[in-house]
């Protein structure tokens, strides 16, 4: 049986001032230690789900609960859930806070009173970790977006969360420096078994990566389950604002005698070397 | 019977009043005297006071925007920045909370006269966006806040400055000093508003004085302190 | 937060397409009477700007009232000084008290003098906001300005307002990103931490407000500017006859009553 | 021959207070009523070219011309090259000035002194064009991103402008968007013959979009020429941080005598019809 981390039950939240619900009697699971994708049209509501999962927006209605515990409703136990929770911000500007990566790493450590000494370690080490150890006194305003980036996700990780919220973390990055970013994360995943969920609009990109896919449309779930299974529904897709991975596009296109019997890839690579070697 | 009911209706309306408040807490812009507050002839007064120093800001803004254009994107901006600035909630160090007023800071970078300007339309956006303050009042208002204050807070700058030459004390002060003017130059329009029966204008000062001082000394210093810190910041920048 | 709840009534609500130079003249003529007039006259105002406000325009009637209580705030924090009277012990008594209070060397009193003025203070404040919540709640900024043009403010002032506008939600935006982000990360707690937070945000901000200095100065220039920013004159609009009608003859009848009513300025 | 509208000579720019040059020693020509896709990585130079060739920023070295003739060193001239050419910056926040829709598109008629009835009809007619008349008296900042790109698109468009630059149009816009946007181009492009240059690190975007590519490296022309000539060089693609259109490593994939006297299709969808017709 899989075990949910996180879970919300019929979650409703207006933002002051808005016309329609941001979420809308929203209830979803988490399963712990996987690779959830959060699948959505820009809009849809995810930045406000991962607010109202790090318990810094309220739900208007419904209720949420960590490792099967509801929210507390106190301060200090939302910060004690922030501390297990992380996020990385959508656009890195909005989450680096001080001048250097150094600096900036070190401030959720220094908010949660870990002693200096261990700071300065834990520190160093995150930076290394995500290889800006030759930057990490360069103003932050000084370096690409990539580098901006690596440094929010050091400043989330080196607290060590359990779980962490990726908010369309490849948006705006090139090529090499996606697949940088990307492979950052496959190392913490297998080395810590943190629970991650990525909201994305790359359908291709959550084809690959995810384990498991929750789709969200007009702030309420309409579909969760592995990414086979949610790839595999190609009206209802559409209908929700969602292309398909164009590898699944293709491999239809594929005539089913060849590739009967085979596994329907996962990335584009995977499909080329299965025509490299299946056609030949 | 008279007195009664109007006693009554007083303590129903302050009671809604008061429930409303508390439940839903809108940031308390506490020294914005408010639509229809003042008296007539007093509203009049104010503007008529307010305004040749608000003519003085539009020329010197005039002069330096003809010779660049530019500067009225930078002008907007500074304006842009003080009405965020004015919106952010401040711990004031009784552990209520209130608004910065900015204006100190602001005087120190651009000068009085250019802040009296930006300023009043800070307060103007205030009171059409978030409905703190308003019209027939904007001219008292404008006089205590973006007159008074930036031209205190200006004023003990740079008499500080060329007295001791610290920086930061300057700038604690100034910050200080602009919210503390506009806190006794509004108590002193209200008092003047409204005497007191017994004891005239200074009975009626102490009053309001009183009354304002337990939000606005504490959020003086608060903002003292945070302005000193800003200006490390933006040294640092 | 309440200045979007309003920019958003301000242009979503159903009397936005009156012109705004009617709003802001019905709503003037309006304030001016309940400056001049007294409790009755402003409680017949303040029930017909509800009127308009409310039922007619769209705005919640929750939200009315919340933003009525935020402006008595004002009200309720001034009330002690206006009301009580404060005379060292033995002093006489310049007029009668309703109330009396001895406290130390002090007797403190609620005179029916101060009991009266601060009834009637009660109604002008509540219809005085009634006519200002009605013009900004049925009235987004843009139309505003074009009033306040031809009010002849003079251009440098309302160009600098458009670039504070234009700028005011983007700026309001990145302020409260940085503030989630601090919270997210453990920062705001305790006083201390609350006021260092708070100023590098506003170091922050002022830094992200200069880089768009740049940037929309090229964007500006891109597009033509030059030295001066020109506005979009106004849309012509029409007020529907039933609505124009009705405005006249309320504000004849009020006038009127003020004239005539006993205690009127006539009588 | 191939007619060139817009033309660079060895220009080099550095930023104030930059250390190494945004633009080094740039040479390249832009053809006439084609559309051409600028490459290269984040911080490769490229808005900082569109801002040369707009005349807001001066080369520090070098030349350009338009329409053959040598960029204007006075105001004047450069109003009347900033009225022919047109640019769509990356962030829509930077160029959208007025209040709403109406009241923004109209601002650049008006500074060129367009009589106020013609801009009231250019301005509908522009609106209309990006599918925004219903939000035409909304506030820019209730805008989405898409919506404001739209704006922003046709307050330059209603210019009627010879030359559209494009910074990076489809970024952070979900594929809906992104589809909707890429249709307007193609609908104005074929309409109006308005030359196009789209800076962009999207590479199967580019190779689908472009007639012609320009691969800028560190601020300097590495290569020019049709997008299947510069994708051919897979070495060299990896050496300037650029990937491979996906399409092409598929289409590489299948075995040589199958695609035997096929052309390469040009997008993914053209792929899968390919396989589902020549596999059968």
């Amino acid at each position: 049986m899989i075990h949910n981390i996180l879970e919300t039950e019929s979650v409703s939240y207006t933002y002051p001032g808005g016309r329609k619900p941001a979420l809308d009697q929203l209830t979803l699971q988490i399963p712990q230690a996987k690779k959830t994708a959060l699948l959505g049209r820009n809009g849809s509501g995810k930045s406000t789900l991962f607010l109202q999962l790090l318990g810094l927006l309220r739900p208007d209605q419904g209720a949420m609960r960590f490792r099967g515990q509801p929210y507390p409703d106190n301060r200090r136990g939302l910060r004690a859930i922030r501390e297990e929770i992380g996020l990385v911000f959508q656009d890195p500007e909005q989450q680096l806070i001080l001048n250097t990566p150094r600096e900036d790493v070190s401030y959720g450590l220094r908010n949660a009173g870990v002693p200096e000494g261990e700071i300065r370690d834990r520190v160093r080490e995150a930076i290394n970790a995500v290889g800006l150890t030759h930057a990490a006194d360069t103003p932050i305003h000084a370096l690409s977006l990539g580098q901006k980036k690596r440094v929010a996700l050091a400043g989330v990780m080196v607290m060590r969360p359990r779980v962490l919220l990726l908010d369309e973390p490849t948006a705006y990055l090139d090529r090499t420096s996606e697949r940088r970013l990307l492979d950052e994360l496959a190392r913490i995943h297998d080395a810590e078994g943190v629970t991650m969920i990525m909201a994305t609009h790359d359908m291709n990109l959550a084809y690959e990566w995810a384990d498991h896919c929750i789709v969200i449309q007009d702030g309420a779930c309409v579909m969760a389950g592995v990414p086979g299974e949610v790839f595999a529904r190609v009206a209802a897709l559409s209908d929700w604002g969602l292309s398909r991975p164009a590898v699944l596009n293709l491999w239809d296109a594929i005539p089913e005698r060849l590739r009967h019997g085979h596994l329907a890839p996962k990335a584009l690579s995977d499909l080329e070397d299965w025509l490299r070697h299946h056609l030949a | 019977m008279k007195k009664r009911k109007w006693a009554g209706t007083l303590a129903v309306v302050a009671a809604m009043a008061l429930y409303l408040w508390i439940n839903e807490p809108q940031s308390a812009y506490a020294m914005h005297i408010m639509e229809g507050f003042l008296p007539v002839g007093w509203a009049i007064f104010w503007w008529v006071v307010f305004i040749p120093f608000f003519m003085l800001g539009i020329r010197s803004l005039r002069k330096v925007t003809k010779e660049a254009p530019e500067l009225k994107i930078m002008l907007g901006l500074a304006g842009a920045f003080t009405f965020v600035l004015s919106a952010l909630k401040l711990p004031s160090v009784t552990g209520s909370s209130s608004h910065p007023t900015g204006t100190g800071l602001g005087a120190v970078m651009f000068g009085p006269l250019p802040m009296s300007v930006l300023g009043t339309i800070v307060l103007l956006f205030q009171a059409v966006l978030l409905a703190h303050g308003g019209l027939t009042t904007l001219g008292a208002n404008a006089f205590s806040m973006a007159v008074a204050g930036p031209m205190a807070g200006y004023a003990v700058y740079v008499w500080l400055m060329r007295t001791t030459g610290k920086q930061k004390l300057a700038i604690f002060f100034a910050a200080a000093l602009a919210d503390l003017a506009t806190y006794i130059v509004t108590s002193a329009q209200l008092a003047l508003a409204f005497p007191s029966a017994s004891g005239g204008f200074a009975a009626s000062l102490m009053k309001f004085g009183g009354v304002f001082a337990v939000t606005q000394i504490p959020l003086a210093i608060s903002e003292g302190l945070l302005t000193v810190l800003v200006w490390n910041w933006l040294q640092a920048y | 937060m309440i200045l979007k709840q309003i920019d958003s009534y301000s242009y979503g609500n159903r009397l936005r397409s009156l012109p705004a130079t009617a709003k802001g003249g019905f709503a003037a003529s309006l304030l001016l009477l309940a400056y001049l007039t007294g409790p009755a006259v402003q409680a017949a105002i303040i029930a017909w700007l509800y009127v308009w406000t409310v039922p007619r325009a769209g705005i919640s009637a929750k939200f009315y009232a919340v933003s009525l209580g935020s402006v008595l705030g004002f009200y309720l924090l001034s009330l002690p000084a206006l009301m009580i009277e404060a005379i060292p012990e033995g002093a006489k008594m310049a007029v009668a008290a309703n109330v009396r209070l001895e406290l130390g060397g002090w007797q403190l009193a609620v005179t029916e003098d101060s009991m009266h003025l601060a009834v009637r203070l009660l109604f002008r404040v509540l219809a005085c906001s009634s006519c200002f919540l009605f013009l900004i709640l049925t009235t987004p900024m843009a139309d505003l300005f074009q009033v306040l043009r031809k009010l002849r403010v003079p251009m440098l002032l309302l160009e600098i307002m458009q670039i504070m506008y234009r700028f005011l939600f983007a700026l309001l935006q990145t302020a409260s990103e940085l503030y989630t982000a601090q919270r997210a990360r453990g920062g705001h707690h305790g006083v201390r931490s609350r006021i260092a937070d708070t100023a590098t945000l506003a170091a922050r901000l002022f830094g992200r407000t200069m880089s768009r200095y740049d940037n929309w100065t090229r964007g500006l220039r891109a597009r033509g500017f030059e030295d001066e920013l020109r506005l979009a004159p106004s849309e012509p609009g029409n007020v529907p006859a039933k609505l124009r009608i009705e405005a006249l003859i309320g504000l004849a009848i009020i006038t009127l009553t003020a004239l005539l009513l006993p205690g009127g300025w006539l009588s």
